[in-house]
Protein backbone atom coordinates (compact mmCIF):
# COMPACT_ATOMS: atom_id res chain seq x y z
CA UNK A 1 0.00 0.00 0.00
CA UNK A 2 2.98 2.36 0.35
CA UNK A 3 3.15 2.41 -3.45
CA UNK A 4 0.00 4.54 -3.42
CA UNK A 5 2.05 7.47 -2.07
CA UNK A 6 5.00 7.14 -4.42
CA UNK A 7 2.83 6.48 -7.49
CA UNK A 8 0.94 9.74 -7.06
CA UNK A 9 0.59 10.45 -10.80
CA UNK A 10 -1.20 7.15 -11.39
CA UNK A 11 -3.43 7.65 -8.34
CA UNK A 12 -4.52 11.10 -9.51
CA UNK A 13 -5.13 9.90 -13.05
CA UNK A 14 -7.41 7.14 -11.75
CA UNK A 15 -9.29 9.66 -9.61
CA UNK A 16 -9.72 11.84 -12.73
CA UNK A 17 -10.99 8.80 -14.62
CA UNK A 18 -13.61 8.20 -11.92
CA UNK A 19 -14.72 11.85 -11.94
CA UNK A 20 -15.08 11.76 -15.72
CA UNK A 21 -17.03 8.49 -15.48
CA UNK A 22 -19.51 9.89 -12.97
CA UNK A 23 -19.88 13.06 -15.09
CA UNK A 24 -20.66 10.83 -18.05
CA UNK A 25 -23.23 8.91 -16.01
CA UNK A 26 -25.30 11.40 -14.06
CA UNK A 27 -25.70 14.37 -16.38
CA UNK A 28 -28.53 14.20 -18.87
CA UNK A 29 -27.12 17.09 -20.93
CA UNK A 30 -25.30 15.80 -24.01
CA UNK A 31 -22.57 18.49 -24.00
CA UNK A 32 -21.74 17.65 -20.36
CA UNK A 33 -21.53 13.99 -21.32
CA UNK A 34 -19.03 14.78 -24.10
CA UNK A 35 -16.91 16.86 -21.68
CA UNK A 36 -16.90 13.88 -19.29
CA UNK A 37 -15.70 11.63 -22.08
CA UNK A 38 -12.86 14.08 -22.81
CA UNK A 39 -11.83 14.06 -19.14
CA UNK A 40 -11.65 10.25 -19.25
CA UNK A 41 -9.48 10.50 -22.37
CA UNK A 42 -6.96 12.86 -20.79
CA UNK A 43 -6.83 10.71 -17.65
CA UNK A 44 -5.77 7.68 -19.69
CA UNK A 45 -3.15 9.78 -21.54
CA UNK A 46 -1.77 11.03 -18.20
CA UNK A 47 -1.47 7.45 -16.94
CA UNK A 48 0.50 6.36 -20.00
CA UNK A 49 2.80 9.40 -20.04
CA UNK A 50 3.55 8.87 -16.34
CA UNK A 51 4.58 5.27 -17.04
CA UNK A 52 7.25 6.45 -19.49
CA UNK A 53 8.88 8.96 -17.12
CA UNK A 54 12.25 8.13 -15.60
CA UNK A 55 13.62 10.08 -12.68
CA UNK A 56 16.36 12.59 -13.57
CA UNK A 57 16.59 11.95 -17.33
CA UNK A 58 16.11 14.26 -20.29
CA UNK A 59 13.41 14.51 -22.92
CA UNK A 60 14.25 12.38 -26.00
CA UNK A 61 15.46 15.33 -28.09
CA UNK A 62 19.14 15.53 -28.95
CA UNK A 63 20.61 18.95 -28.21
CA UNK A 64 24.18 19.39 -29.33
CA UNK A 65 25.70 15.94 -29.59
CA UNK A 66 24.33 12.50 -28.81
CA UNK A 67 24.85 11.41 -25.23
CA UNK A 68 24.52 7.77 -24.25
CA UNK A 69 21.11 6.10 -24.57
CA UNK A 70 20.71 5.76 -20.82
CA UNK A 71 20.31 9.52 -20.40
CA UNK A 72 16.93 9.84 -22.15
CA UNK A 73 13.44 8.87 -21.00
CA UNK A 74 11.31 6.20 -22.69
CA UNK A 75 9.96 7.71 -25.96
CA UNK A 76 7.33 5.08 -26.81
CA UNK A 77 4.43 6.19 -24.51
CA UNK A 78 4.86 9.81 -25.69
CA UNK A 79 4.63 8.89 -29.36
CA UNK A 80 1.62 6.63 -28.80
CA UNK A 81 -0.27 9.30 -26.86
CA UNK A 82 0.46 11.89 -29.57
CA UNK A 83 -1.66 9.69 -31.82
CA UNK A 84 -4.36 9.44 -29.17
CA UNK A 85 -4.83 13.19 -28.67
CA UNK A 86 -5.58 13.86 -32.34
CA UNK A 87 -7.98 10.91 -32.59
CA UNK A 88 -9.78 12.20 -29.47
CA UNK A 89 -10.37 15.53 -31.21
CA UNK A 90 -11.94 13.90 -34.27
CA UNK A 91 -14.18 11.72 -32.09
CA UNK A 92 -15.27 14.86 -30.18
CA UNK A 93 -16.08 16.69 -33.42
CA UNK A 94 -18.20 13.79 -34.67
CA UNK A 95 -20.08 13.56 -31.35
CA UNK A 96 -20.79 17.31 -31.41
CA UNK A 97 -22.11 17.09 -35.00
CA UNK A 98 -24.47 14.32 -33.87
CA UNK A 99 -25.56 16.56 -30.97
CA UNK A 100 -26.48 19.35 -33.41
CA UNK A 101 -28.51 16.90 -35.50
CA UNK A 102 -30.32 15.66 -32.35
CA UNK A 103 -31.17 19.26 -31.51
CA UNK A 104 -32.59 19.83 -34.99
CA UNK A 105 -34.71 16.70 -34.67
CA UNK A 106 -36.06 17.06 -31.12
CA UNK A 107 -35.54 20.71 -30.17
CA UNK A 108 -33.63 19.87 -26.99
CA UNK A 109 -30.36 18.25 -25.88
CA UNK A 110 -31.57 16.88 -22.51
CA UNK A 111 -31.84 13.11 -22.67
CA UNK A 112 -34.81 12.97 -20.24
CA UNK A 113 -36.95 15.26 -22.41
CA UNK A 114 -35.93 13.36 -25.54
CA UNK A 115 -37.08 10.03 -24.08
CA UNK A 116 -40.34 11.64 -22.86
CA UNK A 117 -41.02 12.94 -26.34
CA UNK A 118 -40.24 9.52 -27.77
CA UNK A 119 -42.76 7.84 -25.43
CA UNK A 120 -45.63 10.22 -26.04
CA UNK A 121 -45.17 10.14 -29.81
CA UNK A 122 -44.97 13.92 -30.27
CA UNK A 123 -44.60 13.89 -34.01
CA UNK B 1 -17.90 41.92 -38.82
CA UNK B 2 -16.95 45.38 -40.00
CA UNK B 3 -14.63 46.45 -37.22
CA UNK B 4 -11.71 48.53 -38.50
CA UNK B 5 -9.50 47.70 -35.48
CA UNK B 6 -9.94 43.95 -35.98
CA UNK B 7 -9.09 44.23 -39.67
CA UNK B 8 -5.94 46.29 -39.16
CA UNK B 9 -4.66 44.10 -36.30
CA UNK B 10 -5.45 41.01 -38.35
CA UNK B 11 -3.29 42.29 -41.19
CA UNK B 12 -0.35 42.44 -38.79
CA UNK B 13 -0.92 39.30 -36.72
CA UNK B 14 -2.03 36.63 -39.21
CA UNK B 15 1.22 36.43 -41.28
CA UNK B 16 3.28 35.95 -38.12
CA UNK B 17 1.00 33.12 -36.96
CA UNK B 18 1.33 31.41 -40.32
CA UNK B 19 5.11 31.80 -40.38
CA UNK B 20 5.29 30.32 -36.89
CA UNK B 21 3.19 27.36 -38.01
CA UNK B 22 5.43 26.76 -41.01
CA UNK B 23 8.48 26.97 -38.74
CA UNK B 24 7.01 24.37 -36.38
CA UNK B 25 6.28 22.01 -39.30
CA UNK B 26 9.66 22.40 -41.02
CA UNK B 27 11.63 21.97 -37.78
CA UNK B 28 9.61 18.94 -36.70
CA UNK B 29 12.56 16.56 -36.92
CA UNK B 30 14.97 18.89 -35.10
CA UNK B 31 12.96 20.30 -32.19
CA UNK B 32 9.61 19.68 -30.45
CA UNK B 33 6.72 20.07 -32.83
CA UNK B 34 5.89 18.43 -36.10
CA UNK B 35 2.97 17.97 -38.40
CA UNK B 36 0.19 17.79 -35.83
CA UNK B 37 0.95 20.88 -33.77
CA UNK B 38 2.12 23.01 -36.71
CA UNK B 39 -0.92 22.05 -38.75
CA UNK B 40 -3.16 23.05 -35.86
CA UNK B 41 -1.47 26.47 -35.66
CA UNK B 42 -1.96 27.07 -39.41
CA UNK B 43 -5.59 25.94 -39.15
CA UNK B 44 -6.11 28.38 -36.28
CA UNK B 45 -4.75 31.22 -38.44
CA UNK B 46 -7.18 30.32 -41.23
CA UNK B 47 -10.04 30.31 -38.68
CA UNK B 48 -8.96 33.76 -37.48
CA UNK B 49 -8.89 35.03 -41.07
CA UNK B 50 -12.41 33.78 -41.69
CA UNK B 51 -13.64 35.25 -38.40
CA UNK B 52 -12.29 38.72 -39.19
CA UNK B 53 -12.82 39.14 -42.93
CA UNK B 54 -15.98 37.10 -43.38
CA UNK B 55 -16.71 34.02 -45.48
CA UNK B 56 -16.75 35.80 -48.85
CA UNK B 57 -13.08 36.81 -48.74
CA UNK B 58 -11.72 33.34 -48.02
CA UNK B 59 -14.01 31.60 -50.49
CA UNK B 60 -11.89 32.96 -53.35
CA UNK B 61 -8.76 31.29 -51.96
CA UNK B 62 -9.96 28.17 -50.12
CA UNK B 63 -13.17 26.50 -51.23
CA UNK B 64 -14.61 22.99 -51.14
CA UNK B 65 -12.62 21.81 -54.14
CA UNK B 66 -9.26 23.04 -52.82
CA UNK B 67 -9.79 21.48 -49.38
CA UNK B 68 -10.86 18.07 -50.64
CA UNK B 69 -8.25 17.88 -53.40
CA UNK B 70 -5.31 18.90 -51.24
CA UNK B 71 -6.31 16.54 -48.41
CA UNK B 72 -6.66 13.59 -50.80
CA UNK B 73 -3.39 14.39 -52.57
CA UNK B 74 -1.54 14.72 -49.26
CA UNK B 75 -2.93 11.40 -48.02
CA UNK B 76 -2.02 9.63 -51.27
CA UNK B 77 1.47 11.18 -51.25
CA UNK B 78 2.00 9.93 -47.69
CA UNK B 79 1.01 6.40 -48.63
CA UNK B 80 3.10 6.28 -51.80
CA UNK B 81 6.24 7.77 -50.25
CA UNK B 82 6.14 5.53 -47.20
CA UNK B 83 5.29 2.47 -49.27
CA UNK B 84 8.34 3.13 -51.45
CA UNK B 85 10.47 3.45 -48.32
CA UNK B 86 9.15 0.13 -46.97
CA UNK B 87 9.92 -1.67 -50.26
CA UNK B 88 13.48 -0.40 -50.52
CA UNK B 89 14.14 -0.87 -46.83
CA UNK B 90 13.05 -4.47 -46.49
CA UNK B 91 13.80 -6.36 -49.70
CA UNK B 92 17.20 -6.54 -51.34
CA UNK B 93 16.23 -4.62 -54.45
CA UNK B 94 19.06 -2.05 -54.72
CA UNK B 95 16.69 0.73 -55.75
CA UNK B 96 17.42 4.40 -55.15
CA UNK B 97 17.64 5.18 -51.42
CA UNK B 98 16.89 8.63 -50.12
CA UNK B 99 20.08 9.96 -48.48
CA UNK B 100 19.88 10.81 -44.78
CA UNK B 101 22.12 13.90 -44.82
CA UNK B 102 23.93 15.32 -41.84
CA UNK B 103 21.77 15.40 -38.69
CA UNK B 104 20.95 18.94 -37.64
CA UNK B 105 20.28 20.49 -41.03
CA UNK B 106 16.80 21.33 -42.28
CA UNK B 107 17.23 19.12 -45.37
CA UNK B 108 18.07 15.92 -43.54
CA UNK B 109 16.37 12.85 -42.22
CA UNK B 110 15.32 11.43 -45.58
CA UNK B 111 11.54 11.22 -45.79
CA UNK B 112 10.74 12.90 -42.47
CA UNK B 113 10.35 16.41 -43.89
CA UNK B 114 7.91 15.56 -46.76
CA UNK B 115 5.86 13.34 -44.46
CA UNK B 116 5.67 16.14 -41.89
CA UNK B 117 4.46 18.54 -44.60
CA UNK B 118 1.78 16.06 -45.75
CA UNK B 119 0.52 15.56 -42.18
CA UNK B 120 0.54 19.34 -41.65
CA UNK B 121 -1.61 19.93 -44.75
CA UNK B 122 -4.12 17.29 -43.65
CA UNK B 123 -4.42 18.59 -40.09
CA UNK B 124 -4.62 22.27 -41.06
CA UNK B 125 -7.41 21.77 -43.58
CA UNK B 126 -9.20 19.46 -41.13
CA UNK B 127 -9.31 22.21 -38.51
CA UNK B 128 -10.53 24.76 -41.07
CA UNK B 129 -13.21 22.36 -42.37
CA UNK B 130 -14.45 21.65 -38.83
CA UNK B 131 -14.77 25.36 -38.10
CA UNK B 132 -16.60 26.30 -41.26
CA UNK B 133 -18.92 23.28 -41.08
CA UNK B 134 -19.85 23.92 -37.46
CA UNK B 135 -20.26 27.64 -38.02
CA UNK B 136 -22.47 27.85 -41.07
CA UNK B 137 -22.90 24.38 -42.48
CA UNK B 138 -20.87 24.98 -45.62
CA UNK B 139 -17.33 24.34 -46.66
CA UNK C 1 9.35 19.78 -8.36
CA UNK C 2 7.32 17.09 -6.64
CA UNK C 3 5.30 19.58 -4.62
CA UNK C 4 4.62 21.69 -7.72
CA UNK C 5 3.31 18.72 -9.65
CA UNK C 6 1.10 17.64 -6.73
CA UNK C 7 -0.37 21.16 -6.59
CA UNK C 8 -1.04 21.04 -10.33
CA UNK C 9 -2.70 17.62 -9.99
CA UNK C 10 -4.92 18.96 -7.20
CA UNK C 11 -5.88 21.84 -9.53
CA UNK C 12 -6.81 19.26 -12.15
CA UNK C 13 -9.11 17.39 -9.76
CA UNK C 14 -10.69 20.68 -8.66
CA UNK C 15 -11.25 21.76 -12.27
CA UNK C 16 -12.87 18.48 -13.23
CA UNK C 17 -15.23 18.57 -10.23
CA UNK C 18 -16.10 22.20 -11.06
CA UNK C 19 -16.91 21.21 -14.64
CA UNK C 20 -19.30 18.63 -13.31
CA UNK C 21 -21.18 20.80 -10.80
CA UNK C 22 -21.39 24.12 -12.69
CA UNK C 23 -24.91 24.84 -13.96
CA UNK C 24 -23.93 27.24 -16.77
CA UNK C 25 -22.77 25.40 -19.88
CA UNK C 26 -20.48 28.19 -21.18
CA UNK C 27 -18.74 28.43 -17.80
CA UNK C 28 -18.11 24.70 -17.71
CA UNK C 29 -16.60 24.82 -21.22
CA UNK C 30 -14.22 27.60 -20.16
CA UNK C 31 -13.22 25.65 -17.05
CA UNK C 32 -12.52 22.69 -19.30
CA UNK C 33 -10.17 24.91 -21.34
CA UNK C 34 -8.16 25.77 -18.22
CA UNK C 35 -8.10 22.04 -17.40
CA UNK C 36 -6.41 21.43 -20.76
CA UNK C 37 -3.86 24.19 -20.14
CA UNK C 38 -2.91 22.74 -16.74
CA UNK C 39 -2.58 19.35 -18.43
CA UNK C 40 -0.11 20.93 -20.90
CA UNK C 41 2.01 22.19 -17.96
CA UNK C 42 2.00 18.68 -16.46
CA UNK C 43 3.27 17.19 -19.70
CA UNK C 44 6.10 19.67 -19.77
CA UNK C 45 7.00 18.49 -16.24
CA UNK C 46 6.84 14.85 -17.41
CA UNK C 47 9.50 15.64 -20.11
CA UNK C 48 7.14 15.28 -23.08
CA UNK C 49 7.33 18.63 -24.93
CA UNK C 50 5.68 17.32 -28.11
CA UNK C 51 2.60 16.35 -26.13
CA UNK C 52 2.60 19.74 -24.38
CA UNK C 53 2.60 21.69 -27.67
CA UNK C 54 -0.08 19.50 -29.21
CA UNK C 55 -2.31 19.63 -26.15
CA UNK C 56 -2.01 23.41 -25.83
CA UNK C 57 -2.96 23.87 -29.49
CA UNK C 58 -5.57 21.14 -29.83
CA UNK C 59 -7.12 20.69 -26.40
CA UNK C 60 -7.26 24.33 -25.37
CA UNK C 61 -7.84 25.85 -28.80
CA UNK C 62 -9.74 23.64 -31.17
CA UNK C 63 -11.86 21.60 -28.74
CA UNK C 64 -13.05 24.77 -26.98
CA UNK C 65 -13.85 26.37 -30.35
CA UNK C 66 -15.95 23.37 -31.38
CA UNK C 67 -17.81 23.29 -28.05
CA UNK C 68 -18.59 27.01 -28.18
CA UNK C 69 -19.79 26.77 -31.80
CA UNK C 70 -22.06 23.85 -30.88
CA UNK C 71 -23.44 25.83 -27.95
CA UNK C 72 -24.14 28.74 -30.31
CA UNK C 73 -25.98 26.47 -32.74
CA UNK C 74 -27.98 24.78 -29.98
CA UNK C 75 -29.03 27.93 -28.14
CA UNK C 76 -29.19 30.29 -31.09
CA UNK C 77 -32.07 28.63 -32.86
CA UNK C 78 -34.31 28.76 -29.81
CA UNK C 79 -34.43 32.56 -29.55
CA UNK D 1 -31.05 9.14 -6.57
CA UNK D 2 -29.31 9.08 -9.91
CA UNK D 3 -26.40 11.13 -8.52
CA UNK D 4 -25.94 8.80 -5.53
CA UNK D 5 -26.02 5.75 -7.78
CA UNK D 6 -23.44 7.08 -10.22
CA UNK D 7 -21.07 8.41 -7.55
CA UNK D 8 -21.19 5.08 -5.73
CA UNK D 9 -20.50 3.23 -8.96
CA UNK D 10 -17.49 5.36 -9.83
CA UNK D 11 -16.17 5.13 -6.25
CA UNK D 12 -16.27 1.33 -6.53
CA UNK D 13 -14.43 1.60 -9.86
CA UNK D 14 -11.78 3.90 -8.36
CA UNK D 15 -11.18 1.56 -5.40
CA UNK D 16 -10.83 -1.51 -7.66
CA UNK D 17 -8.37 0.32 -9.92
CA UNK D 18 -6.37 1.63 -6.93
CA UNK D 19 -5.75 -1.97 -5.85
CA UNK D 20 -4.13 -2.41 -9.26
CA UNK D 21 -2.02 0.74 -8.89
CA UNK D 22 -0.68 -0.46 -5.52
CA UNK D 23 1.02 -3.36 -7.33
CA UNK D 24 2.57 -1.32 -10.16
CA UNK D 25 6.33 -0.62 -10.26
CA UNK D 26 7.44 2.61 -8.65
CA UNK D 27 7.08 5.96 -10.44
CA UNK D 28 10.29 7.01 -12.18
CA UNK D 29 12.01 3.65 -11.66
CA UNK D 30 14.67 3.03 -14.38
CA UNK D 31 14.35 -0.77 -14.05
CA UNK D 32 10.60 -1.02 -14.51
CA UNK D 33 9.35 -3.46 -17.21
CA UNK D 34 8.19 -0.57 -19.40
CA UNK D 35 11.80 0.30 -20.31
CA UNK D 36 12.57 -2.89 -22.20
CA UNK D 37 14.67 -3.67 -25.25
CA UNK D 38 12.32 -1.93 -27.72
CA UNK D 39 12.90 1.54 -26.30
CA UNK D 40 16.61 0.78 -25.86
CA UNK D 41 16.83 -0.10 -29.55
CA UNK D 42 15.00 3.09 -30.54
CA UNK D 43 17.28 5.24 -28.40
CA UNK D 44 20.48 3.53 -29.53
CA UNK D 45 19.93 3.34 -33.28
CA UNK D 46 17.37 6.14 -33.75
CA UNK D 47 19.79 8.86 -34.79
CA UNK D 48 21.79 6.87 -37.32
CA UNK D 49 18.83 5.02 -38.86
CA UNK D 50 16.35 7.89 -39.24
CA UNK D 51 18.53 10.99 -39.06
CA UNK D 52 16.14 12.83 -36.76
CA UNK D 53 17.31 14.93 -33.82
CA UNK D 54 13.82 14.68 -32.32
CA UNK D 55 13.58 10.96 -31.60
CA UNK D 56 9.79 11.10 -31.20
CA UNK D 57 9.46 12.34 -34.79
CA UNK D 58 11.77 9.53 -35.81
CA UNK D 59 9.49 7.00 -34.13
CA UNK D 60 6.11 8.27 -35.33
CA UNK D 61 7.21 9.02 -38.91
CA UNK D 62 9.74 6.29 -39.58
CA UNK D 63 9.50 3.21 -37.37
CA UNK D 64 5.74 3.41 -36.89
CA UNK D 65 4.79 5.37 -39.99
CA UNK D 66 1.73 3.30 -40.89
CA UNK D 67 0.32 4.15 -37.46
CA UNK D 68 0.40 7.84 -38.39
CA UNK D 69 -1.02 6.99 -41.82
CA UNK D 70 -4.04 5.37 -40.16
CA UNK D 71 -4.41 8.38 -37.91
CA UNK D 72 -4.46 10.76 -40.90
CA UNK D 73 -7.11 8.51 -42.43
CA UNK D 74 -9.15 8.84 -39.24
CA UNK D 75 -8.97 12.65 -39.53
CA UNK D 76 -10.03 12.53 -43.19
CA UNK D 77 -12.91 10.17 -42.38
CA UNK D 78 -14.13 12.40 -39.57
CA UNK D 79 -14.15 15.40 -41.93
CA UNK D 80 -16.23 13.37 -44.41
CA UNK D 81 -18.66 12.30 -41.63
CA UNK D 82 -19.12 15.85 -40.28
CA UNK D 83 -19.60 17.05 -43.87
CA UNK D 84 -22.28 14.45 -44.47
CA UNK D 85 -24.06 15.37 -41.24
CA UNK D 86 -23.87 19.16 -41.26
CA UNK D 87 -23.70 20.19 -44.93
CA UNK D 88 -26.51 22.52 -45.86
CA UNK D 89 -27.97 22.83 -42.36
CA UNK D 90 -27.61 26.63 -42.51
CA UNK D 91 -26.61 27.83 -39.06
CA UNK D 92 -27.32 31.48 -39.76
CA UNK D 93 -30.45 32.56 -37.88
Amino acid sequence: MSRLITNYYEVFSIILFGIGFSTLLFHSNLIKKIIGMNIMDTAVFLFFAAKGYIEGKDAPIIRGEFKEAASYINPIPTSLMLTGIVVAVSVTAFALALTIMIYKEYGTIELDEISEKEETGWK
Amino acid sequence: MNDIILKEIGKIVIPYIQIFGIYVIFNGHLSPGGGFSGGTVIGASLVLYKLIYGPEMIKKIINYKIVMHSMSIALLAYGILKGYSFITGGADLHLFQIPLGTPGNILSGGLLLPLNIAVGIIVGFTIFAFYSLFDEGEL
Amino acid sequence: MEIFSIIMLLFLVGCSIAVSITKNLLASIIIFMSYSLIMAILWEILNAPDLAITEAAVGAGITTLLFVLTLKRVRGVKK
Amino acid sequence: MKIIMSVTLSLILIIILLFGVAELPEFGDPNSPVNNYVSQRYLDKGLEETGAMNLIAGIILDYRAYDTFGESTVLFTSVICVLALLKGTGGKS
